[in-house]
């Protein structure tokens, strides 16, 4: 066991399939010399120079252009986005050029390519900065999107989607950058793209969380654990394809569903995994679905509104309680 | 792409033909212009005929342009253009057969009838084939970018319109393909107007070659209406990129005959305007005429060619109509390549 | 009673609009002088001349900033995407400079702007030519998303759009405007944004739909109608603020529901409403919720493929009976 | 902004002012500039003290560039830029205590708190402060197709960085304005870096004011630390504007003393780089030199104004402290406009 923080685990995720694989580059905003506006980044242009780790003036639909291009030709490119904010600006490559163009070739031209970097709220960055773009991703097919939360499934995961041949949405959050984990020391340390995880058994609600939101539905669930309530807590890690197997075997057990997420409600995250379960496990349900999501505003500066734009944990085990029918 | 025939050289007029033009040459080049006419001329009937659908932007009256470009390049050197794509298609090698079935939407299409129109490639060679105006153009430059990771000698041709010029992200690219140094030569095809839109309307100042000035990348201005022209100047550019001395701008003056998809009916400009430059311009008459007078082939040579080309189109267009729609269950396949994770040990 | 389609409906509204407030006025890629690619502005130009109706340069985001800044300069805009498709590389603007700004400012800076054109999938046009944008757009809070079926409803909500003083993204279909409808000749022909439309009353099971969506669900009911189910029909016309009210007394009604759109499943349209429903009204759902939507793959140009990617009017019977327990 | 005092005139040494500048316009210059110097290093010490959040980009260094812009405009005419937007707050008339509020996140910021740092706005005069680097250049462009739609003389002052030069967007809207002559003048605010990128390493070319070339552009490069050098060359821009001629571009080369924002360690560039500028080219010291020069003022003048400013920033810095965050209820406020309709028979 080993202790790491997300931070280094993305980077030694990007450096370790950097040496195995020589068309595998980095490109964006201040990655190269200022090692990473995040330093996500550190140390990778002193081990890898500036052909491999580039620099990119700030032209986010012309370098993502070029990244896709340069994966039509044969690299790996890895496309970070100072924060996927900005990536707005180059999201018709995204979709119109990566995710659609193996489908338009009738399967000719692959596009392997990774887009990463924050994604979400940070902390007191305004509404322009703080946007959460899960299901805008989610909603497109062609590409898979991912959402770690932990260390070791940043690692995995950003290994996995180097590796997968299709254009890959990694959603990263800068206030986890800082997180440490206890990492196991294994040979293959790869997570497979596709596959939740239940980082909690239980059996008497299950909550479906990724990325910053998991850490909140485990401190609900030990608060509501006091009320004798078995919170199952399914860490959806990646958002496209979804892992709705393990949603629905979980919701068949516990019979009850909260979704957490901190974007936006209309058309979230939540509201696909309700939808799924309300099809496809319908006669399971003893409750009804709950979906706490972040306000539906644009994400205010000041402290105080911020942090009640955002789920709280409070929150989260009110609803587990009012949907287990227990007062909290 | 026609098969040459070796047929015995006749006296020519040299002088006529700039010194490194074969005989040859010329005829290949008429040849490829009149293939791509024959071909868009079909494929305007069989859309006229409901064959096909959608978008159907042809490229007849800019033949010269790929043509010459195509002629200047080598294995390994790669083409990009956005919707108005036949002709690179055609001039990358492609099967009129497979590019007229992609364009009625049939499985043996080259992108199985799943892209249509706007959306072919040839791998290695030619990279599409895209919907969206300008974005090829960072495109092309990443395909020069992999190039100049790779340390190879190949370059880049990344054509756009006179309308795609004004599009931000082709500035983008201008200024990292320079500041970069990549191996990419932009061709503009300005054939003057973006749908309904002459170029005067859509830009102040119309000198389109000096786009790339403020990067630090040349420019020039051809007649795109000449293919001798557009080889030469093509084949100098060229040369120059593949030294790694970085990007260069290409405005290649043409014309589209037709209106800018099917649909248009192009009251924006007067049919004087466009009959104009049919009888003076005309890249394939033009160059008809040059053969002829060089002695090389007889009019009658070249209308038994036209008849051959006319021929095969047919059979193109036959085939094209015959071929039956991809199965059901294409519908979904090729969205995700395999996840079969390559093995790294293996590689 | 007067016959007219909806592109005169949608010309109409704008011709009407203008003539009221100076401050209105039309910009987009050859709106003037070409007519409206679709020629939905045919005539604009003659009457209120190149002042008010302004052709473009093909460059989306400068345009469209360009809007939003003549907007907060006190015009009215209403700018014309030549598709949706093409608003990708001006979403930015949408997003952060409109839909954001009034929050940000602290109320003080409002943005009236209209962002309309032709979504979603038209006839043979390919992967990069036919998305829907629905569900991105009502995942953003400060927009408005209206969407249209009828003549009449393009009119009076596209009335409604130029005079909200909020930025709103009017969807139109390219395949719908030629189509005629009836309008009666009435004084005020505005209707509200916000409002849904039940256009055929019944009792046995809801189908919520929108745009192209409508007629193939009252196609639907009609067949169902000859096996003695009751179809209500909910016609959205807006997206967002969804009206959620009329979507669940209709449930509360009829107990079952089946969304409808041409858009991708995932975080689309009718999960948000199959999440609303299975929250709100989970003790009136006697069946499980169904979506029927485009498949989940970019458009396929064959016209066999491209027709089997949409959602058909078979399809949609065979799961109103499903949902019914009843065979067709 | 604080008052101008009314004080009698002392003899100056005529030959050091440009021949249209008065004393008084010096001094007014100098306690603008000092202003926004004095409030950015409280602002920086409030942020080191966890009293502001996020990001905070100063402007220390840069103040010349707003303050002589400012005083060439009239009333009606607007100004818009990015993030780094305190100096164009104050510069516009906002009240200290209120930006600092902003700052602070409270209620009695100028954006209610809901802003911050980044988002900024005075109706009517400056319309922000905005977060995506070169978005704010169609903005700027957009209100000054207000302006021409509306047929008066006003112009706009569209402010950007050296980094948001290279964006797309800022070629599109060049082309725009230039096609459809909006009285537009931009200015880059050219501080050498964009983050940690150094001008060298995002561009080929480092004369930005060539931009706008290729479409008809003229562009002029400027002393951006020299307030009067500002003034002068922007009111020429100015009266040319408003006639009707156009765009302008003026590229003001100027420096940032302080990192991009406050967690920036700037490593990219040396402290003796940094301390050069502010030893050689720091535009309040200079404009004090030629003031006290002038006779007009005296060191200890002009220090007793630097304490009132000094006194002032305290005050708008415990104001921005003291006062309340917004209410809770806020939070669901102003996302959209009321929705009455306006009637249009009573407009
Ligand atoms: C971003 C974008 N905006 C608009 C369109 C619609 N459109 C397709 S082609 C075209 C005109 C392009 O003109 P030009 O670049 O001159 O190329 P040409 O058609 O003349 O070859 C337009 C406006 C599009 N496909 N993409
Ligand atoms: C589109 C976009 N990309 C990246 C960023 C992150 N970012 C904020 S400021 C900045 C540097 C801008 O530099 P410059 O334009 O020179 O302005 P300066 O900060 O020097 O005033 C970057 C990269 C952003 N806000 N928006
Ligand atoms: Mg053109
Ligand atoms: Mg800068």
């Amino acid at each position: 066991m080993s202790e790491i923080s997300v931070r280094e685990a993305l980077r030694d995720a990007m450096a370790e399939e950097m040496r195995l694989d020589k068309n595998v580059f980095l490109m964006g905003e201040e990655v190269a010399q200022y090692q990473g506006a995040y330093k996500v980044s550190q140390g990778l242009l002193e081990e890898f120079g500036e052909r491999r780790v580039v620099d990119t003036p700030i032209t986010e639909s012309g370098f993502t252009g070029i990244g896709v291009g340069a994966s039509m030709g044969g690299l790996k490119p890895i496309v970070e986005f100072m924060t996927f904010n900005f990536a707005m600006q180059a999201i018709d490559h995204i979709i119109n050029s990566a995710a659609k163009t193996l489908y338009m070739s009738g399967g000719l031209i692959p596009i392997p390519i990774v887009f990463r970097g924050p994604n979400g709220p940070a902390s007191r960055v305004g509404a322009q900065h703080s946007q959460c773009f899960a299901s805008w991703y989610a909603h497109v097919p062609g590409l898979k999107v991912v959402s770690p939360w932990s260390a070791q499934d940043a690692k995995g995961l950003l290994k996995a989607s180097i590796r997968d041949p299709n254009p890959v949405v990694f959603l990263e959050n800068e206030l986890l950058y800082g997180e440490v984990f206890e990492i196991p020391e294994t040979e293959e340390d790869i997570i497979p793209i596709g596959k939740g995880n239940i980082v909690r058994a239980g059996c008497d609600i299950t909550v479906t969380a990724f990325s910053a939101m998991v850490p909140k539905a485990i401190q609900a669930a030990d608060m509501v654990a006091h009320e004798g309530i078995s919170v199952e807590i399914i860490d959806l890690r990646t958002i496209k394809p979804l892992d709705s197997d393990i949603i629905l075997d979980s919701v068949k057990k516990t019979n009850r569903l909260l979704t957490l997420e901190e974007g936006w409600q209309s058309s979230g995250i939540g509201a696909e995994i309700a939808a799924i379960v309300v099809s496809s496990a319908f006669d399971y349900l003893d409750a009804p679905i709950e979906r706490i999501t972040g306000v539906d505003v644009p994400m205010p500066y000041a402290a105080n509104l911020e942090n009640i734009a955002l789920p709280q944990v409070n929150t989260i085990a009110e609803s587990i309680c009012r949907l287990c029918h227990k007062r909290i | 792409m026609p098969q040459k025939k070796n047929k015995k050289l006749q006296p020519i007029q040299k002088q006529l033909l700039p010194a490194d033009i074969s005989e040859e040459t010329l005829h290949t080049f008429y040849r490829e212009m009149l293939l791509i006419r024959r071909f868009e001329e079909k494929a305007g009937q069989l859309y006229g005929m409901g064959k096909i659908g959608g978008f159907c932007h042809l490229y007849i009256g800019q033949e010269a342009v790929i043509t010459g470009v195509q002629s200047s390049l080598s294995d390994g050197d790669s083409v990009i253009t956005g919707y108005r794509c036949h002709g690179h298609m055609l001039s990358a090698g492609a099967s009129p057969k497979e590019v007229m079935a992609e364009l009625t939407g049939k499985v043996a299409g080259v992108s199985q009838g799943k892209g249509g129109s706007m959306h072919m490639f040839v791998r290695g060679k030619f990279y599409g084939g895209h919907g969206i105006v300008g974005a090829q153009v960072p495109l092309g430059t990443g395909l020069a970018f992999a190039n100049k990771y790779n340390g190879n000698d190949r370059v880049t041709v990344t054509f756009f319109g006179d309308g795609a010029a004004n599009q931000g992200q082709v500035f983008e690219a201008f200024n990292m393909a320079a500041l970069w140094k990549l191996p990419v030569i932009y061709v503009i095809e300005n054939n003057q107007y973006a749908m309904g839109t002459a170029l005067s309307r859509s830009t102040a100042i119309e000198e389109l070659y000096r786009r790339g000035a403020a990067f630090g990348i040349d420019g020039q201005r051809v007649d795109g209406m000449d293919v001798l022209e557009v080889k030469r100047v093509t084949e100098a550019a060229v040369s120059k990129c593949r030294l790694g001395e970085g990007p260069i701008l290409l405005e290649l003056m043409t014309y589209r005959y037709r209106g800018h998809s099917m649909s248009d009916p192009a009251k924006y400009r007067s049919k004087e305007e466009v009959h104009k430059v049919r009888d003076e311009r005309d890249p394939i008459e033009n160059l008809k005429k040059l053969i002829v007078d060089s002695g090389y082939k007889t009019e009658e040579d070249l209308k038994k060619e036209d008849k051959s080309i006319r021929s095969m189109i047919s059979e193109a267009a036959e085939f094209a109509q015959m071929s039956p729609e991809p199965d059901p269950s294409a519908l979904t396949t090729d969205i995700y390549m395999d996840d079969r994770w390559v093995d790294r040990k293996n590689v």
